[in-house]
């Protein structure tokens, strides 16, 4: 009744590829970021914020990276894990080299070096597809998390081995370290994804992101095409792993706060963000913050959430029973929709477009 | 066949065997001349890379027999838990996540209804084996629900969903057996099961080489249940009918066959393979949730191998389980020892690089 | 734009010239020593029996396979191991045998994947898809607008192509195929799988590209009433050699042809 | 097609009402809010069941006997962390609106993330002998505590215990020792201590990594344990890599006695693993094992016999990683007790216990009378010494239980205690902004 496009005409191209192109959308997209950006800060309870809200964020940095990789490209990856890492080892070995330069900053340009590294393990992509592609890459995530510990050298000869994250401030205010509120570094992060997100919409719906998909539907009529390629795909790694790196640095600097950074980009962290994309969706940028939220959000809001509201579970009994919920509501959903929960939400726009008749 | 199919992109003058072996003879001739010249003097890291090792494989051959056979032994149970993959993918195209915490599963269970027959005071090997019957029962109800729940539902879905779905189910295995065995490390009923105890030693080469019956016994019962189902697959009617669904799902249909029989067919074997790599590798250690790592470690031995390759997978195990050993043992100490976690992945992926269908796999077709 | 004439083309310009071409794959012989040409501006059909080596000219020349023996001078120059990328920036498109579109994308952006090569906008105003950028993607949503209106495919514009009905995906694979502005389009049995109305949509679709457009067409085609009446000469191929050459009427005539379709006992 | 819609709507309304807050307790007049990060799920289970289950048990028992710390009941809520950092810290805050008067974040990951947070939100922490060694420096860690001892403590006493086999510090000069350890920080911690022991010593340290994915796939380690032959091996292990070493001694006939674990490495199933030829695999310890004691007396009569405890099974308690739970929530108490003390309060904050921990002062007497003598040595700290470099025993598996085999070995304070400052200043000076120590010190009552 209230979600349709009747009477919306477009008379300019540009309008017709907005992408959101209905009115309606556009003003769900400004009530979603009006909550985030004021709601959320001044109602949720810290935990909500800390525990909920900034995983939640730093995983759908990550789920667009890998997204844009395996999503959009159809190159699968799992070593999304060992990239985030070295996002957040370039941040640590640049806010450590040059304090005086603005921690966001180099937020931002430790995702370069997780590029550069991840166009190097990208080259392979070029002769190995599909499994074998994804099994090569873990090359690069066990290579690296070794980097990670042998290499004293990126974690500052510290004895403890783990990113120590210093207090970095903006404007006067601790975005990092133990007195940063959760609210100020919540909303560090969620601008710093909101910006990514917006530039990561904006390649997929261009010339490099049809480039991407062409690749990916059927390579070599991409080639025949005027697409190169080795080009082509180590682009699409180099934009993956940025946003990688960046989620990676995120994660260590604006919510762990610092620790074992080795242990925190395993190879179940690589599963993980694959995993996200998956059930979310794969080439659907709505779709990784789906997936963020279903793989990474839901067991905290399970664990935590069904005691709240007064079932008495406790300990590891409700981590194993989140454990079969999680599990179980991944199987059911994939039998309903295997495209992914992006597609689900299609559907229940399309759905609302017609109510309440049903065709 | 029309002109479409025809497949390769083109074709290479010079086969790329010859080149590899001649480049390799070339690079070794040149090392051994440099060595010579005294260009690599000892203790640089020229030496340690490219000298040292072969001088220590020569000086403590009774080390380098064992290194070998350290390697064969885990080579031979890589090449179990890569079977497991590669027949569920054969028959069902699935890439199947869950193998690891089958091996844990499987394994937990076997010990769990063990101690519950030692609870009424059952002991001994005929409580083992049907404590291990019980368990090959736990693993075929596993393959009828996965056909049931999560297969049947899915199928035609692309790979990458089933994939996903063996996620789902890792994440449900993991509760269920949590829940219903704890969290406790257990230990391998390796006794009651008849497994040997101890070791032979030889005296030879100058030194001693160590082999555990246990090793022995995992090593002669993962050849034979590699050379069983080999025979099953090749001879008998199921196998037949796997391999014709292997070929095309909807040719197999075709004519007559049941995919839903052989899903569960390869499910249950896969948990067979599970449960019997749980009793090895938990005899060599415990049985734990940690032992689900060791799944990873068939990843590598099946790009090696290739998915859909049984013989692949055999290859594959020993080329892995050797290599990295004797990378360890020799090249380890360069870089501080502890490259064996990536070793077996670079090794895959430099086989990767010149056969990008693995060695026996299925020759990648470009069509157009 | 004047269609030309077959007076013309028989004078007109060689675009594309194949000479004594092999190829083989290990010990099969996929091409034997196939010589033909192209010129501006002409409809160039290629038939023969199964299996007689006609797509793998066509991969020859857009250089998906590399000949084993001879060369293919396009446009007046030789390149002996030119890559598909490089064939489609000297201007040659193509449409395949089996549909390859790309599937989980929708008619539009099909077509505007065609544009790729015309777009040259740097990443960095890609990423902020403003100004330069967004100035260039109108430019050519344009172009693409025109080939979707000449194709009759407007209502689904954004319907993504793998739901389509394969008529339709043939159309579409056509109009990306277009909105390259190739010098030389090659199609693969564009027709094949269709029921007679979609052919004769398809068959004026292409007169009207090789008269519109004026651009040089090298066709594969198995019905032949539709070779006879579009083409302006026939190369006919059987068992990767070249059997006959000429106009629509020569090749009709030609009896190694008539024995190569009619499958007589040599 | 509805019927996904619905299920979808309702999915995610469940999800909403779920992150709805979680509401704060009432803190009620007469408690002591003590939350237990453990882990019973995930791959470190095995290890982590048996401490949760002490750590539960015993504020149990005190609970159930007295009735709470001088009358102020504890109440536990176990937050299950799965050896996950992610979740461990979730769990901190989840728990930190509640006022918890110390945390016990129980695995080193989980720790290190909290050091920064543990001032700011004014919770003392106890890292009971793992988490970050620099910590127990006092002066720049005011909200840590770290004691009995830290793995530096650790390593120096392996290397006093060899120079004891050996006879003397003198003879260990040309002999080597082999560190195997998980190829991760917490593994790598002892390192810069043994070598500069090595150094002082004349002994030649040789490192064995064993990298977390294959900790149960040793055999390549132990290949270069074989050809190297060195006189001793000091375990830094976790988890499933101890059982694995213990059997891998066995298998490359490695002799066992001279296999000695640093204190988690001294689980009860890490040895039952080996079976009979794994007697006499060592272990450093500060508790002893067993049921031996009026406080595990207590444990049973109060606890266990009332079907309180959470242990599988009765044989489970006195096992060597149930008593160290044990020892743990003693320190947790006895630092409660002491704020008490201190303050006249009897329901302390976190600020309270962290006054409480640093003038803690267990005596012989006071351990007497807890129920704890001869189970664990006497811990002192102060102001500046946050650990108490503590003495540490040997215990030896005699193929049913740990057993203890040497007397108390002090560590090597004059090595350890240095590198300890100086890591301190270095991690102060790495966090700029670190907060200066604001905190008054007490003179101990």
């Amino acid at each position: 009744m209230f979600y349709r496009e009747a009477g919306q005409y477009k008379t300019t191209y540009k309008a017709d590829m907005a992408v959101f192109p209905l009115v309606q959308d556009r003003i769900g997209i400004i009530a979603i970021l009006a909550i985030a950006f004021i709601g959320v800060p001044l109602l949720a309870s810290e935990f909500i914020i800390l525990s909920v809200m900034v995983p939640f964020l730093v995983f759908a940095l990550a789920a667009i990276g890998l997204n844009i990789l395996t999503g959009y490209t159809g190159l699968i990856s799992l070593g999304t894990g060992a990239f985030m890492g070295v996002g957040a080892y370039a941040c640590y070995k640049l806010t450590t080299i040059f304090p005086g330069v603005n921690i966001i900053v180099w937020i931002i340009v430790s995702g370069f070096f997780s590029a550069a590294i991840g166009v190097v393990f990208g080259l392979p992509s070029l002769r190995i597809k599909g499994f074998y592609l994804a099994v090569a890459t873990l090359a690069a995530q066990f290579f690296l998390q070794w980097c990670f510990v042998r290499i004293p050298w990126l974690y500052n000869y510290n004895a403890s081995g783990a990113i120590e994250v210093p207090e970095r401030t903006l404007f006067g205010i601790a975005i990092t370290g133990a007195r940063a509120t959760p609210e100020v570094r919540y909303l560090v992060l969620l601008s710093i994804v909101v910006v990514l997100a917006w530039l990561a919409s904006n390649l997929v719906h261009g010339r490099i992101g049809r480039s991407w998909m062409a690749v990916r539907d059927m390579d070599i009529a991409a080639e025949l095409m005027g697409i190169r390629l080795l080009p082509t795909k180590l682009l699409a790694f180099a934009v993956s792993s940025f946003y990688c790196g960046v989620a990676g640095a995120c994660m260590m600097f604006l919510w762990y706060g610092g620790g074992e950074a080795n242990d925190a980009f395993n190879v179940n962290q690589s599963f993980n963000v694959l995993f996200m994309v998956i059930i979310g969706g794969l080439g659907s940028l709505i779709g990784s913050f789906f997936g963020a939220f279903f793989i990474s959000t839901l067991p905290t809001i399970l664990k935590f959430g069904v005691p709240a509201i007064g079932i008495p579970l406790t300990g590891a009994f409700a981590e194993h029973l989140t454990h079969v919920m999680v599990g179980a509501l991944i199987i059911f959903f994939l039998i309903v929709e295997p495209h992914g929960l992006a597609r689900l939400w299609q559907i229940a726009k399309q759905k609302l477009r017609v109510w309440p008749f049903p065709y | 066949m029309t002109d479409a199919t025809i497949s390769a992109r083109e074709a290479k003058p010079l086969p790329k065997w010859a080149v590899v072996t001649g480049s390799i003879v070339a690079v070794v001739i040149a090392i051994v001349l440099a060595n010579a010249a005294g260009l690599m003097p000892k203790g640089t890291l020229l030496h340690g890379a490219l000298i040292k090792p072969f001088v220590d494989m020569v000086d403590l051959p009774d080390l380098f027999v064992q290194t070998i056979w350290e390697g064969f032994v885990g080579g031979v149970l890589y090449a179990l838990i890569a079977l497991g993959f590669v027949l569920i993918f054969k028959a069902s195209g699935v890439f199947n996540f869950a193998q690891g915490i089958m091996v844990v599963f499987a394994g937990l269970t076997l010990v769990g209804v063990y101690e519950k027959f030692a609870s009424f005071g059952f002991t001994g090997m005929i409580a083992a084996y049907l404590a291990v019957v019980v368990a090959l029962g736990v693993m075929f109800l596993l393959a009828v629900a996965v056909e049931r729940v999560v297969l049947r539902p899915l199928v035609n879905q692309p790979d990458i969903i089933l994939f996903m779905a063996t996620f789902g189910l890792t994440y449900l295995l993991i509760g269920l057996g949590e829940t219903i065995y704890g969290g406790s490390a257990k230990v391998m009923i390796a006794d009651q099961l008849g497994l040997p105890k101890g070791a032979i030693d030889f005296d030879i080469l100058g030194g001693r080489v160590t082999l555990q019956k246990l090793d022995i016994a995992a090593a002669v019962i993962a050849v034979a249940m590699i050379a069983v189902l080999a025979f099953f697959f090749q001879y008998t009617r199921i196998g037949r009918a796997l391999r014709a669904v292997a070929d095309s799902h909807k040719a197999a249909l075709s004519v007559g066959i049941s995919l839903n029989q052989i899903w569960i067919i390869v499910w249950f074997t896969a948990g067979i393979v599970a449960l019997i790599t749980g009793i090895m590798w938990g005899a060599r250690s415990d049985v734990s949730f940690g032992l689900q790592t060791i799944a990873l470690k068939a990843l590598p031995v099946l790009i090696l191998g290739g998915f859909t390759s049984v013989p692949g997978a055999i290859v594959g195990g020993l080329i892995i389980g050797i290599g990295e050993k004797i990378g360890e043992f020799y090249w380890g100490p360069l870089f501080g020892n502890g490259i064996e976690s990536w070793l077996a992945y670079v090794i895959a992926l430099a086989f990767l690089m010149f056969r990008p269908q693995g060695l026996f796999g299925d020759k990648i077709i470009e069509r157009i | 734009m004047r269609a030309p004439s077959a007076t013309d083309i028989a004078a007109g310009e060689v675009i594309l010239a194949v000479e004594n071409v092999s190829l083989g794959f290990g010990g099969v012989k996929a091409l034997t020593d196939v010589s033909f040409d192209i010129r501006k501006g002409e409809v160039r059909a290629i038939i023969g029996p199964n299996g007689a080596g006609k797509t793998s000219m066509l991969n020859c020349i857009n250089g998906f396979y590399h000949p084993t023996e001879g060369r293919i001078t396009f446009k007046g120059k030789t390149r002996p191991k030119m890559r598909p990328h490089e064939a489609a920036a000297g201007g040659i498109a193509r449409t395949f045998q089996n549909v390859a579109l790309f599937k989980g994308m929708s008619t539009l952006d099909n077509i505007m994947a065609g544009r790729t090569l015309k777009m040259n906008r740097s990443f960095f105003w890609q990423i902020l898809r403003h100004g330069p950028a967004m100035d260039e993607e109108i430019e050519h949503r344009k172009f693409v607008e025109e080939i979707i209106d000449f194709l009759e495919i407007q209502h689904i514009r954004k319907v993504p192509v793998g739901k389509l009905p394969y008529g339709l995906q043939k159309r579409v694979e056509l109009g990306r195929a277009l909105a390259m502005q190739p010098d030389v389009l090659l199609l693969d049995e564009p027709m094949a799988g269709m029921n007679l109305e979609e052919k004769e949509d398809m068959c004026r679709f292409i007169l009207d590209v090789s008269n519109q457009y004026g651009t040089t067409i090298a066709l594969i085609e198995h019905d032949m009433g539709v070779v006879m009446d579009l083409s302006d000469r026939v190369v006919v191929l059987e068992y990767g050699r070249k059997i006959a050459d000429g106009t629509p009427d020569e090749v009709k005539r030609d009896q190694r042809v008539i024995d190569a379709y009619l499958g007589v006992a040599h | 097609m509805k019927a996904f819609k619905w299920t979808i709507a309702a999915a995610f309304a469940a999800g909403i009402a779920a992150a709805a807050p979680v509401p704060a307790q009432a803190q009620t007049q007469d408690t002591i809010f003590i939350p237990l990060l453990s882990y019973r799920t995930g791959p470190f289970a095995s290890s982590g069941i048996p401490i949760a289950d002490g750590m539960r048990d015993y504020l149990e028992m005190i609970n159930q006997r007295d009735g709470g710390i001088n009358g102020v009941r504890i109440v536990i809520e176990e937050c299950e962390t799965g050896y996950d950092t992610k979740k461990g810290v979730e769990c901190y805050d989840s728990l930190r609106s509640r006022n918890p008067v110390v945390v016990n974040p129980y695995s080193t990951g989980i720790t290190l993330q909290l050091i920064p947070r543990a001032a700011v939100d004014r919770i003392p922490m106890l890292s009971m002998a793992y988490g970050l060694s620099a910590s127990a420096d006092g002066n720049i860690f005011p909200w840590i505590f770290n004691p009995p001892a830290t793995y530096w403590d650790g390593a120096s006493v392996m290397v006093s215990y060899m120079a004891q086999r050996e006879g003397g510090f003198d003879k260990l000069r040309g002999k080597t020792l082999g560190l195997i350890h998980l190829d991760a920080p917490y593994g790598k911690e002892p390192i810069p201590v043994l070598q500069a022991m090595a150094e002082k010593y004349g002994f030649t340290l040789k490192l064995y990594p064993v990298a977390a994915a294959d900790m149960q796939n040793q055999s390549a380690i132990w290949l270069n344990i074989r050809r190297d032959r060195p006189d001793y091996l000091y375990n830094q292990g976790w988890g499933a890599m101890n059982p694995t070493a213990v059997r891998e001694a066995i298998r490359n006939n490695f002799p066992i006695d001279k296999l000695v674990g640093v204190w988690w490495a001294g689980g009860d199933d890490d040895a039952r693993a080996g079976g009979a030829q794994a007697a006499g695999y060592r272990s450093l310890s500060f508790h002893a094992a067993g049921t031996n004691f009026p406080v595990i007396q207590d444990i049973l009569r109060h606890v266990a016999d009332k079907n309180l405890s959470r242990v599988a099974s009765r044989e489970r308690i006195g096992e060597n990683l149930y008593n160290r739970g044990v020892y743990n929530s003693m320190l947790m108490v006895e630092a409660i007790r002491h704020a008490q003390q201190l303050t006249g309060k009897k329901v302390v904050t976190g600020e309270d216990v962290r006054r409480g921990f640093e003038t803690m002062n267990l005596t012989e007497a006071r351990l007497k009378e807890i129920g704890m003598e001869g189970f664990a040595a006497p811990v002192r700290l102060n102001c500046a010494d946050h650990n108490g470099h503590n003495n540490v025993f040997v215990a030896r598996w005699d193929g049913q239980r740990y057993v203890r085999d040497t007397d108390w070995i002090s560590p090597i304070r004059d090595v350890v205690r240095p590198l300890i400052e100086d890591a301190a200043k270095k991690y102060a000076e790495a966090n700029a902004g670190w907060p200066r120590r604001t905190e008054t010190c007490d003179q101990r009552s």
